[in-house]
């Protein structure tokens, strides 16, 4: 039994209405923890003044140069005494998830165990950042709980400036719209840089985000320095079955406004079957006896919607990969920027794919820690030194996919532009 | 100076093969397609013929070990021990059983757990610290998630909505919430307040300096020591100087307000991704249920639940019909504030004639 | 009879080909005159060594600060004496030509008797501000033409930092699309300001340009600092007996394609006639005895495509005005900038709407002159100081339609937010 | 300091009235629809019925005074002495019947002057000055329009395009020419070579200084003399410092060189308006025919004309392909000189996982 609960009027409102409530968690903790007690009365002195009272410092753990977050309190008496005295240090540790975030319940016992033992018995699943957060521990049972994680075979996630925990989406695992291995891109990304991730170094922060299609739903074009985006390079593949199941579902009225009117780029058409074009990009998927869907997937950009509204009629192609964007952040200090396209398609197959990823990846983390200024992110790198700049740093060619328009604006510098052409002109012909 | 008893660690980072549910290590890579069967849960089908139903329930995320634990208990009775979270701490069952899908929604609802969030619902807003942990909330996020998601129980247990909603809170200007359909966010509103006596012993004065996006502050001295001054008319009250220099005091219970943002858009679905935009400001920061903000919140939605079209993201609803009738069906004020004027504004001006009324 | 040709090799090969040959015509020129005689081999140097001749200068008329385009040859021998000494000065005068660059051949023969006695006979219809250019003249000469055309009824055009010659399409006069008389607000606007044309005083240059509607025949979007685009606030109207003719000679395919498939908003449907909503804000045409077209006219954002297709069949509204949109500008020096919009909708109806107009203008001018930094133009300035300050100084009250999307980043400074609010309100309560 | 001689000017901006053509005055504000009965006439209708047939044709815009009373004489005899100029210097002679119309077109073609440049036709290229007149030219005008509409003499007398196309050239980056569906650009490529002898007597430096878009100007002393020094690795070969200070000669018969853009647009008909955009470089500056650039701006204008659907423009035609078909189609390579930097460059990156194969 823990001490007497401080009383806690503004939280105690959060215990009412239907959504799970964080409040009955933690006093549920709090029937054992004078911790947790201590906690709660923290923050409910910041409900009550409408202020946060934490502020950061420094704890580790052996080893490693981050990925704790410390906190101490500063709700103090006069004396300088923490008012809440047992809730003084209240650190977090973050541990990166498994690829997907898949458990089983042995392994999540065992993380309840350890942190009931060592620390306040709060878990976040998980961080914005995809960080299993442990969170509440003083600054001395912070090494003794991470010795029980690392034997458990987790690794600690990131802070500060380096490499950050990734995250992957459920794909391949669940998803009939992946397009390449998430799992295995990002375990060998971040087994790439696990120095990078445990001894912050970089200019600041970066990190990686993997989804399996144009859907998205790992959010990583906005939040990724490096967003792993799976995508196709031959046709949409195509089910007549499923097409007419879905068509008689349906009917043509959905199938012109939700499917083929929002289409981004009027890729498709509806054709009597006979008159479906027979060329190498286009394909089709039947609707009932007469009648077809057409795909010219020259048009297509693989915005993923048709595919989600006639899922299984219409499947991602055979030729499967990735688009490689960098740059996502939030909006310090130029205003929040996208990713952009700097490889439009990396082919993602075979091992070898897995291990070229690897290497682009490892040439862009090289890249930004050499030429970004403190605390600059790769997005406002690349808008401070130009996208062509970064593109010949780290190697990679120049592509009109890279752009939703040419400059309108004269303000370049071309000399070189003989030489360029000559270089096109060699690489199309050898490639011919 | 390594300290000899110090264990090193084991650096490296595991697969996910141990912990994929059978049926998805068996057709991984594979799958064919899925339905929804109704709220909450997925259906897929693999090439093999293989199915899986898939059941998504509502969690706190900052979570105690004994929820943990019922979760743990649940997924052993119903699910092979196998469990999932989604990027929005929702925890995923995954059953190889149909006759499974309605014991298992029973049981998590008996135990508080809402089961939804799937399809053309509104799912879990995306989660911050706040007061609970950050050293540097204007508000709480726990506490604002909470009261929104009671407001919004129904619209996550039902797929009623045009598309998926998507929604997100920050405690802070830095967002780190994330673009959303509807986010929340803290907007100060006034210049931080210097505590000069501390500037010199806690802040890299040059670095504090840098990180101000609109070059307001420079050194100064104040009573004869080394502090920071701010130039309160460049001032734009983002608090990016706050976390590298605590005495730079940007939060106030009065003055740190909260803005609604709406139509971000991560995925590429239809049109491209889009940021979000602000539609409201000067909400109060309200604890401990911020009811100001939760009513502009439904309200947006409710505007966009009756008039988008299916498939109809909240940004291509507005895309649709237009900024002015935005404010029109949500009745919110179009202020001034809402004129970009940041690096690149003309590209948010409208340059065209193409103009409604 | 003037003196011996030049060799002109090179220009002699832009007498060939169909299109009209200005060179020809300067031939023809020099037949009788050694200034163009000397300005043939003038430009034949350049042609050779493909470089330029000519450099200002100050040259002008009584009265006036500008509206004269100073040349002076630079083409010398070591004495520094002209090569081509009958073509050493070659200035341009600028004339503003009546709205819409209407003329009766009277009015034409005097500008061509003028310019032969006075210039080299060589007269630009028109310049790209819209001036007539008479084009070659001596530093002596340009009094005295320039007394001659004055007398005309004609008047100086603008150069310089000072408004400039402002242009209007054929509109009213021919056009059916026309949503306001152009050629009065054209008029109206260039008396206000002759002042500002005639004597350069403004931080740099300010051009009006005026259309009759959204298609903008006058590129006033991108070329003028305030453009004057004619729109309308009610419904499109329609003209059935046109709607079935239109349908009729084009059908159904050209109607989908060409026409609904079009609409940037999707505001047009095909409706059977007796589904046509009768709501307020939407109009309908009649393609057929069952059939209609059916437009929300909530939805339109008069960009004029359907108009344009169905002319005649659909119509502009009856409630006219215009579009005001401010700071086109070509790229000096942050790139080009189109106009914004700075007033949706201005009544243009009655004549105290004009009189409103000009009134509109010289507050613009005003606040341009005060706020604007030297060889700044309207685009910069408010690209500098944000729309809202330009907006707030020349007193016009925000609204949606002035942007693409509101802002997406936290930069900005709310603290009279509340004031704000109760501002809108209060005009709303007192609007209802 | 006034001369008593001289005459003081009348101020005074006329209407346009008394230079109205008849059929204008009577039916001002008030035409219901019109059509074009064939390439180069427009057959417009007012509501009370009448009719006039404006005649459109072709002129090289610097025209001699011979020149310009032929086509008043040609005025005269069909058009009740009344005619109006195009934005695009083409003459229109408005007729109120309809049996005049063939006769003036033979007139006209008699004469010389191409009848056409309506509807879905190339019209006359738009104009400036270049070495016939203006200081600071890189290239002629008057020239390359001449060779440019020989070129295109077919396009504009016939109306085969998807639909109109608007051409402009510049003989300097300034872009007097403006906006276009293809748009000819001196595009220099090296740095200013100052001539220091004259920097001090003609150029006010701290204009020229300020003038610089990248800052590349500073003042220095060369040779004992107050000069100015261009630091190369930051100019971008704009020009823009030529003309304030022509001692920094930006032209060069070798270095100048032209580039081709595209998809300009001002209408506001479907799409908003556009910029045009760079898609080809470095073209020799090769008077008196340009034939480099000539057979390059054909080459995207027979792509457009075969791809593209009725009634887009260029820019809409691209927007619907993408631009790495357009270049695919036009078999012009895509350099990295077109991937923006200047300010706001991110919005014209591709922000999405939109790409085409
Ligand atoms: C814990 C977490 C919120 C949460 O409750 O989930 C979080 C919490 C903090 N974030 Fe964050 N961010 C978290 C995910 C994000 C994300 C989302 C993501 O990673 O996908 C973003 C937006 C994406 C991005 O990286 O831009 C994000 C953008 C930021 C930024 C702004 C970065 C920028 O370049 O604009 C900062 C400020 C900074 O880095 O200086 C920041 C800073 C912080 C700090 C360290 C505040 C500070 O500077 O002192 C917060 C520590 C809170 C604490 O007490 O633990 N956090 N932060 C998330 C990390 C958990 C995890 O490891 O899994
Ligand atoms: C489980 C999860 C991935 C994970 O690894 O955690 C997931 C899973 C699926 N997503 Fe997602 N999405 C998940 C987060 C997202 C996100 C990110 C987010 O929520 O922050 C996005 C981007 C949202 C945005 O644009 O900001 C996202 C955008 C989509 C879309 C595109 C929707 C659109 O039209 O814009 C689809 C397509 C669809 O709905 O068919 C999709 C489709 C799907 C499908 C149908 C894919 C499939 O075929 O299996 C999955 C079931 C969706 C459902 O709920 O009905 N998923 N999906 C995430 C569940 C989050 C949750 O608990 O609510
Ligand atoms: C004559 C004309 C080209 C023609 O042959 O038609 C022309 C010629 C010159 N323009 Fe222009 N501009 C002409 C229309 C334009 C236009 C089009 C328009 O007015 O609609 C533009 C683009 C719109 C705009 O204003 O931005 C234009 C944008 C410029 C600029 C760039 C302005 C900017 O803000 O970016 C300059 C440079 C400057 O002002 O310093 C310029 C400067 C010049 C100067 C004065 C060169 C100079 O700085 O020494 C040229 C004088 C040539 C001469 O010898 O006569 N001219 N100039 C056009 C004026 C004729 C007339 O009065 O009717
Ligand atoms: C005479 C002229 C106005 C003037 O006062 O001088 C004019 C006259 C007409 N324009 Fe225009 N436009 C004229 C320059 C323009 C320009 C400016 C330019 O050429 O630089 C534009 C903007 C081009 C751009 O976007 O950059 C222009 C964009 C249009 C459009 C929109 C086209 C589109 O789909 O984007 C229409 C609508 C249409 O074609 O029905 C239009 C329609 C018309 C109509 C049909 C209006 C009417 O109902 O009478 C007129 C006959 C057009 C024809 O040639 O078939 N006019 N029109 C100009 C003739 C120029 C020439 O000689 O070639
Ligand atoms: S991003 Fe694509 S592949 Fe990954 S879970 Fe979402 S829909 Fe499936
Ligand atoms: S995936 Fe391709 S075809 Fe399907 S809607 Fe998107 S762009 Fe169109
Ligand atoms: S949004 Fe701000 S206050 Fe909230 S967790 Fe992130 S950094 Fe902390
Ligand atoms: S609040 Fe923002 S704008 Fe104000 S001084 Fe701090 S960093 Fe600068
Ligand atoms: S701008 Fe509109 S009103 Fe003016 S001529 Fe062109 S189409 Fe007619
Ligand atoms: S004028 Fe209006 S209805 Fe017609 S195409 Fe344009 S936006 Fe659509
Ligand atoms: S484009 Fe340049 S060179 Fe040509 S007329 Fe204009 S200012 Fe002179
Ligand atoms: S050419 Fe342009 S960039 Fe170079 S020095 Fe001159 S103004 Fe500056």
């Amino acid at each position: 039994m823990a001490k007497q609960p401080h009383a806690t009027p503004m939280l105690d409102q959060l215990e009412t209405g239907p959504w799970p409530s964080f409040v009955t968690g933690l006093k549920r903790l709090a029937k054992d923890k004078d911790y947790v007690v201590d906690l709660l009365g923290h923050l409910e002195h910041s409900y009550t003044t409408r202020k946060g009272y934490w502020k950061g410092g420094t704890v580790g753990v052996f080893g490693y140069g981050g990925g704790v977050i410390p906190r101490f309190t500063e709700i103090k008496n006069e004396k300088g005494e923490p008012t809440f005295k047992d809730a003084a240090e209240f650190h977090t540790i973050r541990i990166m998830p498994p690829p997907g975030m898949h458990y089983d319940t042995d392994t999540l016992r065992k993380f309840c165990d350890i942190w009931e033992k060592h620390g306040s018995g709060l878990i976040a699943l998980h961080g914005q950042s995809g960080d299993i957060m442990l969170q509440g521990c003083t600054t001395e049972n912070v090494q003794k709980a991470w010795d029980e994680i690392n034997e458990m075979g987790f690794d600690m996630g990131g802070a500060g400036p380096a490499v950050r925990t990734a995250m992957s989406c459920v794909g391949a695992a669940r998803c009939e719209q992946s397009c390449y291995d998430e799992a295995q891109a990002h375990q060998k990304i971040v087994n790439q840089f696990l120095d990078d991730i445990h001894r912050p170094a970089l200019p600041y922060k970066f990190k990686f985000k993997f989804s399996g299609c144009g859907n998205d739903c790992m959010n990583a074009i906005q939040r990724a320095d490096m967003a792993v985006i799976g995508t196709w390079r031959d046709n949409i593949k195509t089910d007549d079955a499923l097409g007419k199941k879905w068509f008689a579902k349906h009917g043509m009225n959905e199938l012109v406004n939700d499917v083929i009117g929002m289409c981004p780029t009027r890729a498709l058409q509806i054709k009597d079957t006979k008159d479906v074009r027979k060329d190498a990009h286009v394909s089709a998927v039947a609707l009932n006896d007469s009648q077809s869907l057409e795909i010219d997937n020259k048009d297509c950009v693989r915005c993923m919607h048709c595919l989600n509204v006639m899922t299984g009629a219409l499947n991602v192609g055979n030729d499967k990969g990735a688009t490689i964007l960098v740059g996502g952040h939030s909006h310090l200090k130029i205003g929040a920027t996208m990713g952009t396209v700097v490889v439009p398609f990396i082919s993602l197959k075979k091992d070898e794919d897995y291990e070229q990823l690897v290497e682009l990846a490892q040439t862009m983390i090289d890249f930004f820690a050499e030429n970004a200024l403190e605390h600059e992110r790769t997005g406002e790198m690349i808008e401070r030194i130009g996208l062509v700049n970064f593109l010949e740093g780290v190697g990679l060619e120049v592509d009109a996919n890279m752009v939703t328009n040419p400059r309108m604006n004269p303000y370049v510098r071309t000399d070189g532009w003989d030489e360029e052409v000559a270089k096109i002109n060699a690489k199309k012909k050898a490639a011919a | 100076m390594a300290q000899p008893q110090m264990r090193k660690p084991v650096e490296y980072f595991l697969d996910n093969k141990k912990y994929l549910h059978p049926k998805f290590a068996a057709n991984y890579g594979n799958w064919k397609t899925h339905d929804r069967p109704r709220p909450g849960v997925l259906h897929h089908i693999s090439n093999t013929g293989d199915q899986v139903w898939s059941v998504r329930a509502g969690t706190q995320r900052q979570m105690d070990v004994h929820t943990i634990r019922l979760l743990c208990d649940i997924a052993d009775k119903f699910a092979e021990g196998r469990v999932r979270f989604t990027i929005r701490s929702n925890i995923e069952y995954i059953l190889s059983e149909e006759s499974k899908v309605a014991p298992l929604i029973a049981e998590l609802e008996k135990n508080g757990f809402p089961v939804g969030g799937t399809g053309n619902s509104v799912s879990m807003v995306a989660h911050t610290q706040g007061w609970l942990h950050c050293d540097i909330p204007g508000t709480d996020a726990s506490g604002v998630v909470k009261s929104m998601m009671d407001v919004l129980y129904d619209e996550f247990k039902n797929e009623d909505m045009p598309n998926r909603v998507r929604l997100s809170t920050s405690c802070c200007e830095i967002n780190c919430g994330g673009q959303a359909d509807i986010a929340v966010i803290i907007q100060h509103t006034k210049p931080p307040k210097i505590n000069h006596d501390l500037v010199a012993n806690v802040c890299e004065r040059p670095a504090v300096v840098a990180r101000c996006p609109v070059a307001a502050i420079r050194p100064a001295l104040v009573n004869g020591k080394p502090s920071l001054e701010v130039d309160e008319k460049k001032c734009i009250c983002c608090g990016a100087c706050y976390p590298p220099c605590p005495p730079m005091q940007i939060n106030d219970p009065e003055h740190s307000k909260l803005a609604i943002w709406v139509g971000g858009k991560n995925s590429n679905a239809r049109s491209k991704p889009t940021f979000h935009k602000m539609v409201a400001s000067g909400l109060p920061n309200n604890a401990p249920r911020w009811p100001e903000v939760n009513e502009v919140v439904k309200r947006i939605l409710m505007a966009y639940k009756a008039d988008a079209r299916p498939w109809e993201r909240m940004a291509d609803w507005i895309d649709r019909i237009g900024w002015p009738r935005f404010f029109e069906k949500t009745d919110l004020p179009f202020t001034k504030y809402m004129i970009d004027d940041w690096r690149g504004s003309r590209y948010n001006l409208n340059a065209s004639a193409h103009v409604r009324f």
